[in-house]
């Protein structure tokens, strides 16, 4: 076992964190009061610094390295400014991903070089009105019509939904229930059919975009489908993989809150003390640093244990049960130790806060982490529908 | 599942009269309450019309004439239950916090001129740096205060300020007029919760107070103001907990994932079960500590212990409410969003009075 | 902190009685039957000659004829506060759960048979199997009981076991004799907690009882008493958290840490409020519910939310106190060492019936 | 970062876990009951087999491996039976590494053979009945007289007192308070002037024997002074050791119970299925490999980091106030999910949180943790006498 950075990720980490600091941190608070998009000129900036899509391979113009080595620069711009970290997330760990590891190399060719350069994002779209936590319930459908696929139906909680350029739909082929009958088809934005609900004023992860999306008839080419029907586990791969992205942007939220507070309790002075001089105060703070080291190191770990490919389920749970209670924890203790602060925006720790819930609802909540986690571990089916 | 003892025949009676208020003159403006900076006037004038306001003052200055903090309690929680957090806490605050210190502590003089623009409808009573007061410096029989009150419910719009002050270690309570030369009240327009209280950071550039503006025994006052803080404050958490229970019950209830009702899985029933456990507990404390503050009994430690066990469970309804609301909880138009971060500006009020842990310490002796 | 009202003058009265029975039949034995396998013979005599142990049975069947459990409530209470955990568990299963639930769903003549020798001191009455029933088979108007209940406190010493049982579905509550035939008791020698208790497993080997050995309406039966244990739980739990919050509070105000009191530092007194507010908020629900049980009101979701929320604050109150102690907390003479044993001990009795949590949601319609 | 364990650690580890199932574990509880001293031939046999006293360096008979090594095959034998591991943890994690890291030549030579054979086994002797969390405090005092040492005082909670046969002792020379007037001397057990109390009756850790130490006017060669005065910063390095120790002691109990509980919820069946079968059984399953897994991540980093020599104390503290905190949650579930059995000795979970509790009290309390963590984390020092 080794704990530590290579040299070479220390100096990823450490252009990310420059560039992160410099240029996004400083509108973190406006972006959010505004629920600015992420420009696309930013992504292509990221793009051109190397640090939009470390994961995908070399040949499609991302920078062939391992998952971790993504994660460390989401990290870094997730603490920054979440939304920075957006395209990252996408690009290293999200749908790119999910071509880059089960498209044909026809389709990486054509879909992944305009991520790897920033001029396009891909969001995922999975979740439906009636199937949330059911994932397996999606009911859109996708009909194979010749060369075309015709897909119909309504998704909802589609971050990116409006704002990205393409879309990774899960849909269902035909009638087979539950996952086996589940694909994914790649659509564009501007496909006749497609339209979007109006964006909803989410209480974080302002900025991401969010929105239902209608598909009436939708006609996409026949290669565009990235799963083919039967592709159940692949889905769930891809699912994994997310999962970290998810547990990164926690833990990234979570080290910035420790670290501001750790800062705010030794400027602060009441009652004629510095507030870290509080038993309470340097208890509550001494918490947070062991739960966010408990979490990197799950996080961590899943990541590097996958490398170039996608983490055990296992550990990607585990991770992310983690992590998202994790942070909000972390965030709330923030909170208390900035007293009469821990609220007023312009510390940007109820920001923290807010963002720090959306994780914890996103991806598949805690309860069904933990469902699959006794599954995995034990190596055992739970039906939940019985 | 428990059967709540405290309100009598007078009370439901009261009860009607304070939702018809709540139907005609809150639910049709609280939208825009909340979008624009609090509670309007007019709310003021039509809830004094309707004597809500100075149950608890003295008849001869135009109250109620009636010595029962469930009044108190009922309008306070109704209004939490109509989902107006903000206006909630004014009232509490108002008619729970100030208005009783007054009545007990101010001089004839003194409380006839403060009481009647507050009974009236100008606009509530709140108080002000009663936490770690303000900076005041004695000045040739005068206090002149400088500092400043961050996010002051009702900053904007009081009639009344009751301000804490500090003088060489000697604390002291300040009345004063909310439109007071020297104050400068900005709005909190970025407040993420108890967006319909109205906010406002007020800035105190040296506000001169004289003897007639200040009440005697001021650290006596301080320590009922704070102890009837916890008190209120955990009668608002624990409406908002039964609020939120409630409405989740009847989510899982209604809602279906994996074909099955989120109310029959054991997950959904053990989460909310454990929530109804804290909130029970909480109503019990919560009710006995309104009990013995009109018994006259109430100790500050108690207070504090209720404050902290009704914030407990009101955060655990939110946060499990909020999470077996899935995607929809994270939507700021639905309800349970709304009490996720109205929970959190009650929490964060509270704090800026004091940690509740070191009261009921005190009360054990520690 | 918190003034208890459930208590009356009559109780107090009770209280002294009970206090010297404590100090001269218990104090001066305990020691020993915690070694040895539980409290003796004597034991029950003495306590029946004092009256303590029929209270609440009518005075024609040599009780106290007073409908009141807050009488048994002071027993169980000063008995804990003398931490004798197990002791106290047995009055309250055999005054609190039984007594109780025989007076009122036995017939006059299974009554008059059953509390005789109870009273008298023969030895306490105790519930068997009342979570996950004995099997049974119904056999020419008999039923045959088979099956075995672990670790049942005064398993080896009660006169009266009162055995939950489930025939084709349906179930029922059986009433025989502790030395009936075919029973099987076997000591549990290496218990951790409640060792006063004097646990066995007692096993039933093909055991007739007959219908005058049966009470009518069995599932209401079971459902009550299923509600009162989790009622007295709550009560030896609220009694227990006090007792070592008490002592808790005296050894930080004592031991010295860094040159200074323990109690000075701000961890020992936030952690030991944050157990005190458990506590009161425990207390408060417990002494409602003791109330609402004579009142005849008691739900069975209110007595489990006691439950839940009086464990919860005897586990702190301990595992605080514990912390708190340091290596003298670890070493079994230390009485903290000995209440966090006791306090393992009921959590483990209350398991084996049900879970509170299933109960609760119950009650809020889930 | 590499988080996969070695082939050769692989093989350590497995060797270790047969012998602590083979011949260990079936000895656990009737040890437990008995309060049985573990057997001084069980201690060779473990030297022989090359477990006892990995961390030592191999010209002392040694394994002359990193810490790591040593804390896998401790956790081995404490899942197995705690008190089989507990040799292993003095020889390499407890006092013996003090003397390996301080000592002079001479002192090891003379001191460390005897203890890699499993012939002697030291303990360490640190706490006061007025020197607990305040470890500064101790008031046991040395003189040098001549070419000798001269104790005299008391100490309390010593684990092994009575049984080892040489006792790492904390003393203080001359007058200066605080940590600054502090070292440590060895002692052998038949030293005249030093006597034992009766054997304490703990909760758990029984077997290990603990009681009071007696100096008066022990004395012992100048030449087993381990620590001079002044070695304040080397004394605590050594708590740092003994921190990961502890720490492996919890997670071998947790990863235990967890395992137990496993097995027994698929196999136990109530009303009508499978315990684990209960949503709420899984849920709490799925806590407990959360929890498991999180403070291994932390306990191994701190070691690995550490390599042949002591961890951080940042690291070390963060490890243990989590594994300590963690065992008892685990044990706790473990019990609840055990139902009717929890507290049933055979089980042996009543014996595993009785053994949890004593590891969150011995070696520095979780609130004295984190005081260091914060203390550590904000490179600030709190005054705890003000």
């Amino acid at each position: 076992m080794i704990f530590e950075l290579t040299d070479e990720q220390q100096e990823i980490r450490a252009l990310a964190r420059k560039v992160a600091r410099d240029w996004y941190a400083p509108k973190a608070r406006e972006w959010d009061a505004n629920r600015t998009n992420f420009p696309a000129a930013e992504r292509k900036r990221i793009a051109e610094l190397g640090l939009l899509a470390l994961t995908l391979p070399e040949e499609y113009g991302g920078g062939g390295r391992p998952l971790i080595d993504a994660l460390l620069v989401q990290e870094e711009f997730a603490r920054a400014n979440p939304l920075a970290a957006w395209p990252i997330f996408e690009a290293s760990a999200g749908p790119s991903r999910v071509i880059d590891l089960f498209g044909t190399p026809e389709q990486k060719q054509r879909f992944l070089p305009p991520v790897a350069a920033g001029e396009r994002l891909i969001a995922i779209s999975i979740s439906e009105p009636e199937a949330g936590s059911a994932a397996t319930d999606v009911s859109t459908q996708a009909r194979v019509d010749g060369d075309e696929v015709v897909i119909n139906g309504a998704k909802r909680w589609c971050s990116g939904a409006g704002h990205a350029d393409q879309y990774l739909v899960y849909v269902r082929f035909g009638q087979t229930p539950g996952g086996r009958g589940m694909g994914a088809v790649l659509v564009d934005k501007d496909t006749p059919g497609l339209s979007f609900g109006p964006q909803e004023e989410l209480m974080g992860h302002r900025g991401v975009g969010s929105a239902d999306m209608f598909f009436d008839d939708v006609r996409v080419p026949a290669e565009n489908v990235i799963i083919q029907e039967g592709g159940f586990g692949k889905l769930f791969t891809a699912f994994s993989i997310e999962r970290l992205g998810n547990s990164t942007m926690c833990l990234a939220i979570a080290q910035e809150a420790l670290d501001r507070t750790a800062a705010y309790v030794q400027e602060r002075r009441q009652f004629g003390k510095a507030v870290v001089d509080f038993q309470t105060v340097q208890d509550t703070l001494a918490k947070m640093v062991v739960d966010v080291e408990a979490a990197r190191m799950l996080i961590w770990r899943a990541a590097v244990r996958a490398g170039r490919g996608a983490p055990k389920t296992l550990d990607a749970s585990v991770a992310k049960v983690y992590a998202n209670e994790m942070v909000k924890r972390v965030t709330d203790m923030a909170i208390q130790l900035h007293g009469g602060y821990g609220y007023a925006a312009e510390y940007e720790i109820e920001r923290m806060h807010r963002d720090a819930i959306g994780w914890a609802i996103a991806g598949g909540t805690p309860a069904i982490q933990r469902t699959r986690i006794a599954s995995e571990f034990l190596g055992r089916r739970f039906d939940q529908r019985s | 599942m428990y059967a709540r003892s405290i309100f009598e025949e007078d009370h439901a009676v009261f009860r009607e009269t304070v939702r018809r208020f709540l139907t005609e003159e809150v639910a049709p403006h609280l939208d825009q309450w909340r979008r624009g900076g609090g509670v309007g006037p007019r709310l003021w004038v039509s809830a004094a019309e309707l004597g809500l306001l100075g149950t608890m003052a003295p008849e001869e200055l135009g109250g109620g004439g009636v010595d029962d903090p469930r009044f108190v309690a009922m309008l306070v929680e109704e209004t939490m239950t109509a989902g107006a957090t903000g206006l909630a806490h004014l009232l509490a605050l108002s008619c729970g916090v100030c208005l009783p210190a007054l009545i007990e502590y101010a001089s004839v003089e003194q409380l006839t001129a403060w009481l009647e623009p507050v009974i009236e409808g100008r606009g509530p009573a709140v108080p002000v740096a009663v936490g770690p007061p303000l900076e005041a410096h004695a000045d040739d029989g005068e206090w002149r205060l400088s500092g400043w009150a961050p996010a002051v419910p009702g900053g904007a719009s009081a009639a009344l300020l009751v301000v804490g002050f500090s003088t060489e270690g000697e604390d002291g309570v300040a009345v004063i007029d909310g439109d007071r030369l020297g104050l400068q009240r900005r709005s909190v327009a970025d407040a993420l919760g108890g967006r319909d209280a109205g906010q406002a950071d007020i800035h105190f550039d040296d506000v001169r107070v004289g003897p007639g503006d200040v009440l005697a025994n001021g650290e006596t006052v301080l320590r009922s103001i704070r102890r009837d803080l916890d008190l209120w404050t955990a009668v608002l958490a624990a409406a908002g907990a039964l609020g939120v229970l409630t409405s989740t019950v009847e989510y899982v209830g209604s809602r279906r994932v994996f074909g099955r009702l989120l109310a029959e899985f054991e997950n959904t029933r053990h989460r909310l079960a454990e929530a109804a456990v804290l909130l029970t507990a909480a109503q019990l404390i919560v009710d006995d500590s309104v009990r013995a503050r009109w018994a006259g009994t109430l100790s500050a430690g108690q207070a504090a212990a209720a404050r902290i066990t009704a914030a407990q469970a009101h955060d655990e309804a939110v946060d499990r409410g909020l999470q077996l609301h899935g995607g929809y909880g994270y939507m700021r138009e639905y309800p349970i969003s709304v009490a996720f971060a109205d929970a959190q500006y009650l929490r964060q009020q509270e704090r800026q009075v004091s940690d509740a842990r070191d009261v009921v310490a005190a009360g054990i002796g520690l």
